[in-house]
């Protein structure tokens, strides 16, 4: 894995240009380890952080007891907007859960170092992210007691789910991800709790960590494997990253609404699923190299690396947003036309203008390295963009749907009661499950930030052979 | 019918447990696990088989008109009412408001027993207990010499039943009844009997070139509106030929958005336009009465001098002045010579006969008023509602010694009543009606009484028999038998008319004593104001009586698309100018009182003009008319005109803001077509030329391939992928040779917009057919918070949610301008539309579970019980009719169920419920397609050329639809779908449509000038 | 270490879940196949049909002309039983049933869902024995009204695989004479029959 | 298990003891580092690991099974949607797709597990806490008559501990 390189003395404020980011503040492998372990203890802010999670969790679950009782009709659905709220989270969870797997997998292969301190907090809030997605298209059908009809199951009835469908397609593609990505969280935080169940003191955690680790004992033999496994699960990964919101987007894409109907759309969610999900990221990772004394770990130098590719993601969005505006005028046709001059000059101008000022404006401050490298302003933005892009996801649905082909059937959409119920319930979830797993697991994989601290030798200069 | 009738166990117990065909409350979602009980019957009816429908034919009773209907039977109650084909006067078509018949019979709220005041309130008594208290009082009001006061207010109705009441009234010693009606067109009568010397002549729109309507709105609720329509439609396609219609009128009606002309005459100056049409007077003058350009009125003028004898002109006004105008219209006809040709006396409509004058109404309500009434009746009549508030007749009511209601709904009138004595609905009842002259139809119950009520004649009887002095008179013992003794070849022939639903002769005739109040001046105080108000009779509710039934409410008014709710109709311009917005209040105040509605802004209204519906703001009548809307009576004066009629025209008010915002109960959407061809055109001109015109319309695409219908079009071979390929391997039901050759058919469906009127019959059809819910009662509302539920008259059709299969979309053509400056000249196209059964349907690939797929005999299938409710398939709808069960509409534990109880009873057996969360859409009635392929196959032959047809098909009154299979020549529909007209709704998008439209078919203003 | 041994475990139960759902979908484990209802009066098929040769559409008189098969009247019971085994303790019940003008409210044993349009014509039009969805109905009740009492049982499980496999696979002529207890001269002679295939579209029994 | 553990706390000095093991051939070597150092790699100079082997196969049976599916359910019970074909490969091919990365991925984990011999229900013998922690470990499988020797070896090396395991 990565290679040492020596940052260049005497330069004050390094342009990073992406690859290699230091921790030069951590010395030692014990030091990882007494410092990342100590993030573990339960705290009353925690608790609190849990209560208000759960609290908002429990919203949204007696609103979704509520809706089954009742139906659909209790959430602010107006047809022909058929798809509404529900959907549009679970797009923007989706996306929020496209950066952890990127984080890990991608930049894993393109050798990216300043990933080492922050893919494991970014693989968590993957897999929360996709799972709190993966409810959403429970929630939002009709009959979800059904929903198993979706997945291919041997059944009397001797029926089987539509494979031309996209839905099908997003089962498949969201169950995988949410597999695969679990599955790399896991094989990752191996090692990890190896090293948790050797230090734990309480017999109960060190049994529960035991058992996680799996016996680990990083033996060559379990490393040689381990190595080799990751590299292919990363290689795996990297397609299937690509492919999710691919698919998300093949939902809107393959159908003939105008407004959804473009080709455009697989690269366009893609960049705007990485965009969020970079957001989340810093919206989560700020706040927690701060209260869990983390600076020295991800510093200056990884936000300004991540703040880069959040930029870059950003003019690629912005770049689709005009391209759609573009090709809506070049078709010709009147109703993409129509769609597309009633998208910002609208019923829902507002969140048109939202999703522009916060996906394309905003962002281009990171042309400044001197706002890349400030928290407090990443976070403000990381927050416009969450914002904004939950607003891009309304911007395609509800605008769309309600402006059709049949003008006679053009509606309107309010969001009800039962909708912000969900909305609220899914973030509770959300940082329920990542509130409970920082105090759990460590929030940075131990194991890699060991390979990147120099380790100790007898004699300087003398690495073996090397 | 009559199997178990004295078995002691009620009807109604008796479906409960009848378990043998018991998939009417079917519920999406029930397991095969809930096992119920098989009754048998106790001894088999003879000609009954259980599940397999009967029809019985008996005649409507919902207005005058007397269409006959085959009320369809299954299993011992009725479940759905058809035009009958052999009935001379409907030819099979019904209407909207004759189908609802159905709610009247099974409203949940109707009485279900006897209702006796004791102090404020009616509380229920057995019958005997209520014969005992009728007998008593008509003993006491006789003893005091009373009867000769004593006042019956009937429901107008013809045949029998008005002679059979006489010959009671005057067995009691009073006075004969009065025969209500306050939505029959009483001017138009009053005129039609001076010029014509009948009541209604008969119309004949076919011989006709020039159609002159005075506010005649023969399509709306103006006369006898199904022949009518049929006539109108079968006129109109004649296409090239076909009668050029000119409306004449304030507001554009239903009549007026099909005519091919509207001139927005001032109200009370069509006189002036009838003298300059007539010579007495000039165009100038008429065009400063009318407000219109005389370049116009010469025109007219001139059209109606050179279309000769064949000018029908009809007048529908009720102003002040609408006898004399109506008149003057008459003279029209007969100075070009047209009576005998377009306009018949000698083949009269006997409906109207006998109604008495609005008048008579006032003379007994002032009697009453006087204290003078010791005792008052009425059947089905409710003038607390439909009598303008000014005539007092609720404070005068109250003053009755003893008022008898037979109505079978609590209404306002009866409310008032101290005892109830329910009859039955005419569904249930013995009876007969006279529409055309000589020929008499026949009322036979369909079912047993669902509730504990009676017959009003044989409760008349009863009381009657019950009288010592009396009782010899009445030798029958109830009114059936009464009828047949009174009926030419007695009871064999009497059963053999029954299944013929008609025969000739005539009714025992009633006593004749109409108008008998001697003749006042017209008197009518406009009063003043800064506008008209148009107070009209809404086509769906008429004047109140169909406000109980949530079919009508619940369809959306033809003109302004509004379902549950008053409105205001106001001009753009105008409301423009007074700053009003599209929900915005508006409150009407004339002399007689004031009314507030939202306002809706019509280009429609003369912009000194509004306009109000009748037909809502009950106070009582059950929970789907109570709290909807306002009661447009209260603007009406007490006036008359010269012949005694109700002058609800030419109102003078003055309109103000209102505050208060209410949004529309309004299934519009934009009601512009955006130039993408939805409902397209062609001049008449055109359709003899050597090339189609074509309209341009801008949804950009490739049509791959031109529609053919049948098994020849790639219609078929596209929606059957490369199944259409017969040298395929074996790929089961979609390969020709499969041996269910269900691949050979195509089920197809042409809709000709010349005929089509915009009436909606249709869609009430649909509803009844498939058992779509309604859904706009206050109490089906959804939560607004966790506490509170939305409780307003249409909440879910303010959301959109709305469930009928089939809608009527109205497009304007024209007149852009609309908010600055007014023009008479635009031009309104309907459009039925429904799924289009597409061959490459873009619902059916999105659908994940296959709940909607394309069959092999060309249907899009919707699988309520596979469906799980993601929507994609309705997002992915161009045509968006796919609709969607929010909520548990057919889930009788849920708040917002559709049938309450016994409502459920006219559920179609053969139809799933839908339970909440499945989609839901049009089928092109794949019950019905089962159904004859069913029978074809127990009677072992093919199914013959247009042996069944969809329920929409069925009741449109101007035979627009015609269903049937496309890739058999041998079906109407097959020879349609090549008309020349035919097109299919964005056909750029490749869906290859099972739907083929023909093309309206426009004509050039008849009355247009040159320079206008 | 026999932790080698020990984690092959883990396949195993996956296999073992796997075959678990496998047996259960296909089993008809999850039907109501072979349901006994007591019945309020312990009706016998066999004297009636394999004795007596009585048609089923005697009493299922609807069979072939609707939907519904229909059931007999008690009046139809009372046509013979008025003078045949008048004495029977289960006939006395039909008696009372008759006298009391009620009628029988036998407990229903076969049923497909409410969504599900079953038209009993066309099957039997076609040729279709009773027997072959209702089993050898001609015996049922062979053992006598005391003990050893069987009521009807419901013979197939009704699931919708099993509809559609007679519906895609094609009814067997042969299988089903063999069922109704056809003379095996005839059950031979129809071997020889094409099967008879039918539409399974959705719509043909879901709308 | 038999053998000598030894415990050091440089990197260094664990690649030379490392290979003076290989060479001397004590007895089967196995290495603990907290981390993967590819010095400590190159020095036991191991086979590639097969685990790649059941990634590929793993993502074909995926990829086959995907497609399979798809055409088998589509063929087995012919419905047509929209016009299109039965076995519509393009669509499907998504399908084959993820159905490749899932059991691509879940047989590459189980590749690992299998060869890496995990899960393992101790790590008592020849293991120590610290070599999660800073500490790299060597532990010699051999007989008590070769252990003398490896712990001299070991000794020499500068390890921090070394110890007989039994």
């Amino acid at each position: 894995m990565g290679t040492i390189a020596q940052p260049v003395e005497g330069l004050r404020r390094p342009n990073i240009a992406s690859a290699d980011v230091q921790i030069p503040a951590v010395t030692d492998y014990e030091q990882v380890d007494r410092e990342i372990i100590a993030t573990l203890g339960f705290t009353k802010k925690w608790l609190l952080g849990l209560g208000v999670a759960v609290a908002a969790m429990l919203v949204g679950a007696s609103a979704w007891i509520y809706q089954i009782y009742w139906g659909l009709g209790q959430a602010g659905y107006e047809p022909p907007v058929m798809w509404g709220v529900y959907i549009i989270t679970f797009v923007f969870w989706v996306g929020i859960g496209h950066a952890g797997t990127l984080i890990s997998a991608i930049l894993y292969l393109f050798r990216a170092g300043f990933r080492t301190s922050i893919y494991r907090a970014a693989e968590a809030m993957t897999v929360f992210a996709v799972m709190t997605a993966g409810l959403f298209p429970i929630i939002h059908i009709g009959r979800p007691w059904k929903f198993f009809w979706l997945i291919p199951n041997p059944n009397w009835r001797l029926l089987w789910p539509n494979f031309k469908s996209p839905l099908v397609w997003d089962v498949f593609a969201i169950s995988t991800y949410l597999t695969i990505s679990t599955t790399f969280l896991y094989i990752g935080l191996i090692p990890d709790f190896a090293v948790l169940r050797d230090r734990e003191t309480n017999p109960m955690r060190k049994r529960i960590y035991g058992i996680l680790s799996l016996g680990w004992r990083n033996s060559d033999r379990e490393w040689r494997h381990f190595a080799k496994a990751y590299l292919f699960l990363a290689a795996f990964s990297t397609p299937l990253v690509l492919s999710v919101h691919s698919v998300v987007s093949f939902d809107f894409a393959m159908s003939l609404v105008p407004g959804w109907h473009a080709s455009i759309f697989p690269p366009y969610f893609v960049a705007g699923a990485i965009f969020s999900g970079f957001a989340m990221v810093w919206t989560i990772a700020i706040p927690m190299r701060k209260w869990f004394k983390l600076e020295h770990y991800i510093t200056l130098n990884h936000l300004d690396a991540t703040a880069k590719v959040v930029l870059f993601t950003s003019l690629v969005v912005g770049c689709a947003y005009m391209i759609e505006f573009f090709i809506a005028w070049y078709s010709g046709v009147r109703p993409e036309q129509e769609f597309f001059w009633y998208r910002v000059f609208g019923q829902w101008w507002w969140a048109a203008w939202i999703m522009l000022l916060c996906n394309m404006a905003l962002p281009m401050s990171l042309w400044s390295q001197k706002l890349r490298r400030n928290p407090t302003w990443l976070w403000f933005l990381s927050i416009f963009i969450n914002i904004g892009m939950w607003y891009e996801r309304f911007v395609i649905v509800v605008p769309s749907l309600s402006h059709e082909f049949e003008p006679w059937q053009w509606g309107s959409y309010t969001p009800s009661w039962v909708d912000m119920s969900f909305l609220v319930g899914s973030f509770g979830w959300f940082f329920m499950w990542f509130l409970l797993f920082v105090k759990q697991m460590p929030v940075m994989a131990i194991m890699e930030l060991k390979e990147i601290v120099v380790p100790k030798r007898k004699h300087a200069h003398d690495g073996g052979h090397h | 019918m009559s199997t178990e009738a004295g078995s002691g166990v009620k009807r109604r117990d008796f479906l409960k447990i009848l378990g043998a065909t018991g998939a009417t409350t079917a519920v999406v979602g029930c397991s095969s696990e809930k096992v119920g009980k098989l009754i048998p019957y106790v001894t088999s009816p003879d000609n009954t088989v259980a599940g397999v429908s009967q029809f019985y034919a008996t005649t409507c009773k919902e207005c005058a008109t007397g269409c006959g209907v085959l009320a369809e039977v299954r299993d011992g109650r009725p479940i759905k009412l058809e035009g009958n084909p052999e009935h001379p006067v409907n030819r099979g078509a019904i209407c909207a408001t004759g189908m609802s018949a159905m709610q009247g019979l099974y409203n949940p709220d109707r009485y279900r027993q006897p209702m006796l005041r004791e102090g404020a309130a009616l509380s229920p008594v057995t019958w005997d207990r209520a014969l005992e208290v009728l007998g008593q009082k008509l003993g006491e009001v006789k003893s005091r010499g009373g009867a000769g006061s004593a006042v019956f207010l009937n429901a107008h109705e013809t045949g029998s039943f008005p002679g059979f009441l006489d010959q009671w009234l005057s067995a009691q010693g009073m006075p004969a009844h009065l025969s209500v009606d306050t939505m029959a067109p009483a001017a138009t009568i009053s005129s039609n009997r001076a010029a014509y010397g009948v009541a209604w002549p008969s119309i004949d729109f076919k011989a006709s070139a020039l159609i002159l309507s005075f506010s005649a709105d023969f399509l709306d609720a103006w006369g006898h509106r199904v022949p009518q329509q049929l006539d109108w439609a079968d006129a109109r396609a004649q296409l090239e030929g076909a009668p050029k219609l000119v409306y004449i009128g304030a507001r554009r009606s239903l009549t007026g958005l099909n005519a091919d002309q509207w001139i927005p005459a001032k109200p009370g100056s069509e006189m002036a336009i009838c003298n300059a049409i007539l010579g007495r007077g000039t165009a100038a003058a008429a065009a400063t009465a009318a407000d219109v350009s005389e370049a116009t009125i010469t025109a007219l003028v001139a059209a109606v001098k050179g279309a000769g004898s064949k000018v029908l002109a009809l007048c529908g006004m009720n102003t002040p002045d609408a006898v004399e105008c109506g008149t003057m219209v008459a003279e029209i006809n007969k100075s070009n010579g047209s009576v005998g040709t377009t306009i018949k006396p000698a083949m009269a409509h006997a409906g109207y006969e006998g109604i008495a004058s609005y008048l008579d109404l006032v003379d007994a309500t002032e009697r009453m008023a006087a204290g003078s009434v010791p005792v008052a009746f009425v059947r089905n009549v409710n003038p607390a509602h439909s009598m303008p508030k000014a005539a007092g007749f609720a404070e005068a009511f109250a003053k009755v010694g003893f008022k008898v209601s037979f109505s079978n709904m609590p209404d306002e009138t009866s409310e008032l009543c101290d005892l109830v004595l329910p009859d039955n609905h005419w569904l249930e009842s013995w009876g007969d009606a006279v529409a055309l002259a000589g020929e008499r139809s026949f009322v036979q119950p369909a079912l047993e009484p669902v509730f504990d009520t009676r017959s009003v004649g044989d409760v008349l009887i009863t009381a009657a028999r019950a009288d010592g002095t009396i009782a010899s008179r009445f030798a029958q013992p109830d009114y059936r038998s009464w009828m047949i003794s009174n009926f030419a070849g007695g009871a064999t022939a009497f059963a053999t008319a029954l299944t013929k639903a008609t025969a000739p002769g005539s009714p025992v005739a009633s006593r004749g004593t109409r108008n008998a109040v001697a003749a006042r001046p017209a008197t009518m105080s406009a009063g003043d104001g800064n506008m008209f108000v148009v107070v009209y009779p809404s086509a769906t509710l008429g004047d109140g009586a169909g406000a109980n039934k949530p079919w009508l409410q619940e369809l959306p008014d033809p003109v302004t698309k509004i379902a549950w709710q008053s409105w205001v109709e106001i001009h753009p311009m105008t409301a423009k100018e007074m700053g009003v917005r599209e929900g915005e209040h508006l409150t009407i105040k004339t002399a007689a009182g004031e009314v507030t509605a939202p306002a809706y802004p019509y280009m429609g209204v003369r912009p000194d003009t509004v306009a109000i519906a009748l037909g809502q703001g009950h106070t009582a009548y059950g929970r789907f008319a109570m709290n909807v809307g306002v009661n447009a009576y209260a603007l009406a004066t007490n006036g008359f005109d010269s012949a005694g009629n109700l002058a609800l025209g030419a109102l003078k008010a003055t309109v103000t803001r209102g505050e208060a915002h209410s949004p529309l109960v309004t299934t519009e959407g934009s009601a512009r077509q955006h130039g993408r061809g939805i409902a397209q055109a062609m001049m008449a001109a055109a359709i003899s030329a050597p090339e189609v015109e074509v309209e341009h319309h801008e949804i950009a695409g490739h049509v791959s391939q031109e529609f053919l219908p049948g098994l020849k079009s790639p219609v078929a071979a596209d929606a059957q992928g490369e199944y259409a390929n017969p040298k395929s391997k074996d790929k089961g039901m979609y390969n020709p040779e499969h041996p269910t050759k269900a691949e050979a058919r195509r089920w197809a469906m042409t809709i000709d917009l010349a005929r089509c009127t915009g009436c909606s019959a249709c869609v009430t059809a649909c509803y009844s057919e498939n058992n779509i819910p309604t859904v706009g009662a206050t109490y089906q509302g959804r939560a607004l918070s966790p506490a509170t539920w939305d409780e307003r008259p249409g909440a879910n059709i303010i959301k959109g949610r709305e469930m009928a299969w089939i809608r009527l979309e109205r497009y304007y053509e024209g007149n852009t301008n609309t908010e600055n400056e007014f023009s008479p000249d635009f031009e309104a196209r309907f459009v039925p539309m429904m799924c289009q059964h597409c061959g490459n349907a873009p619902c059916e690939p999105v659908c994940p579970v296959y709940a909607t797929y394309h069959s092999p005999d060309g249907l899009n299938v919707q699988v309520y019980n596979r469906c799980v409710g993601t929507r994609y398939c309705s997002n992915n709808c161009p045509y968006k009719v796919r609709y969607y069960n929010w909520f548990g509409y057919g889930e009788p534990e849920r708040r917002q169920y559709a049938w309450p109880e016994p409502m459920h009873w006219m559920l179609n057996p053969d139809v799933t419920v839908r339970g909440k969360g499945v989609m839901e859409k049009c089928t092109f009635c794949v019950q019905r397609i089962r159904e004859g392929e069913n029978r074809a196959r127990s009677e072992e032959r093919e199914l013959n050329a247009d042996e069944f047809t969809t329920a929409c098909a069925q009741a449109c009154p101007s035979r627009a639809i015609v269903f049937g299979d496309a890739a058999d020549e041998n079906w109407t529909v097959a020879k349609l779908a090549y008309d020349r007209r035919a097109y299919h709704v964005f056909k750029e998008l490749n869906t290859y449509t099972a739907v083929v439209y023909l093309k309206k078919v426009n004509h050039p203003a008849p009355a247009a000038s040159a320079t206008a | 270490m026999t932790t080698k041994k020990k984690w092959t475990v883990i396949p195993g139960f996956l296999a073992l879940a796997a075959a678990a759902t496998l047996l259960s979908a296909y089993s008809g484990a999850s039907s109501s196949q072979g349901k006994l209802v007591e019945q309020p009066v312990k009706f016998i098929h066999a004297p009636h049909v394999a004795k007596l040769g009585m048609n089923c559409l005697y009493c299922h008189s609807q069979a072939n002309k609707a939907m519904d098969p229909g059931n007999a009247s008690v009046a139809t019971c009372m046509g013979c039983h008025t003078l045949v085994k008048t004495d029977s303790p289960e006939i006395k019940k039909v008696a009372e049933y008759w006298n009391k003008k009620e009628p029988i409210p036998w407990n229903r044993v076969h049923k497909v869902p409410d969504y599900v349009q079953f038209p009993h014509m066309r099957h039997v039009n076609a040729g279709v024995t009773c027997q072959s969805c209702h089993g050898e109905i001609q015996k049922q009740g062979e053992a006598g009204v005391a003990d050893g009492y069987k009521p009807v049982e419901q013979y197939a499980s009704l699931n919708m695989g099993w509809c559609i496999n007679c519906h895609v696979q094609g009814y067997k002529p042969a299988e089903g004479a063999r069922l109704a207890g056809m003379p095996d001269s005839v059950v031979k002679a129809l071997e020889k029959e094409p099967v008879k295939k039918a539409r399974y579209d959705c719509a043909v029994c879901h709308y | 298990m038999q053998g000598v553990l030894g415990a050091f706390h440089h990197l260094d000095t664990t690649v030379h003891a490392i290979e003076e093991l290989k060479k001397a051939r004590l007895g089967d070597v196995t290495v603990y580092s907290p981390t993967i150092r590819h010095e400590i790699d190159e020095a036991i100079d191991a086979p590639n690991s097969v685990v790649r082997r059941f990634t590929l196969i793993g993502g074909l049976l995926g990829v086959s099974f995907g497609y399979w599916i798809s055409i088998w359910t589509g063929d087995y019970w012919p419905l047509v949607t929209g016009g299109k074909a039965i076995a519509s490969w393009i669509p499907y091919t998504i399908i084959g797709f993820e159905v490749m990365v899932l059991v691509g991925c879940l047989s590459t984990v189980a590749g690992m597990f299998i060869n890496a011999r995990i899960p393992r229900l101790t790590t008592t013998v020849g293991y120590d806490p610290r070599f999660s922690g800073g500490h790299f470990g060597i532990f010699v499988s051999c007989g008590a008559d070769k252990a003398p020797q490896v712990e001299a070896l070991l000794q020499k090396h500068g390890a921090d501990e070394v110890r007989r395991e039994a």
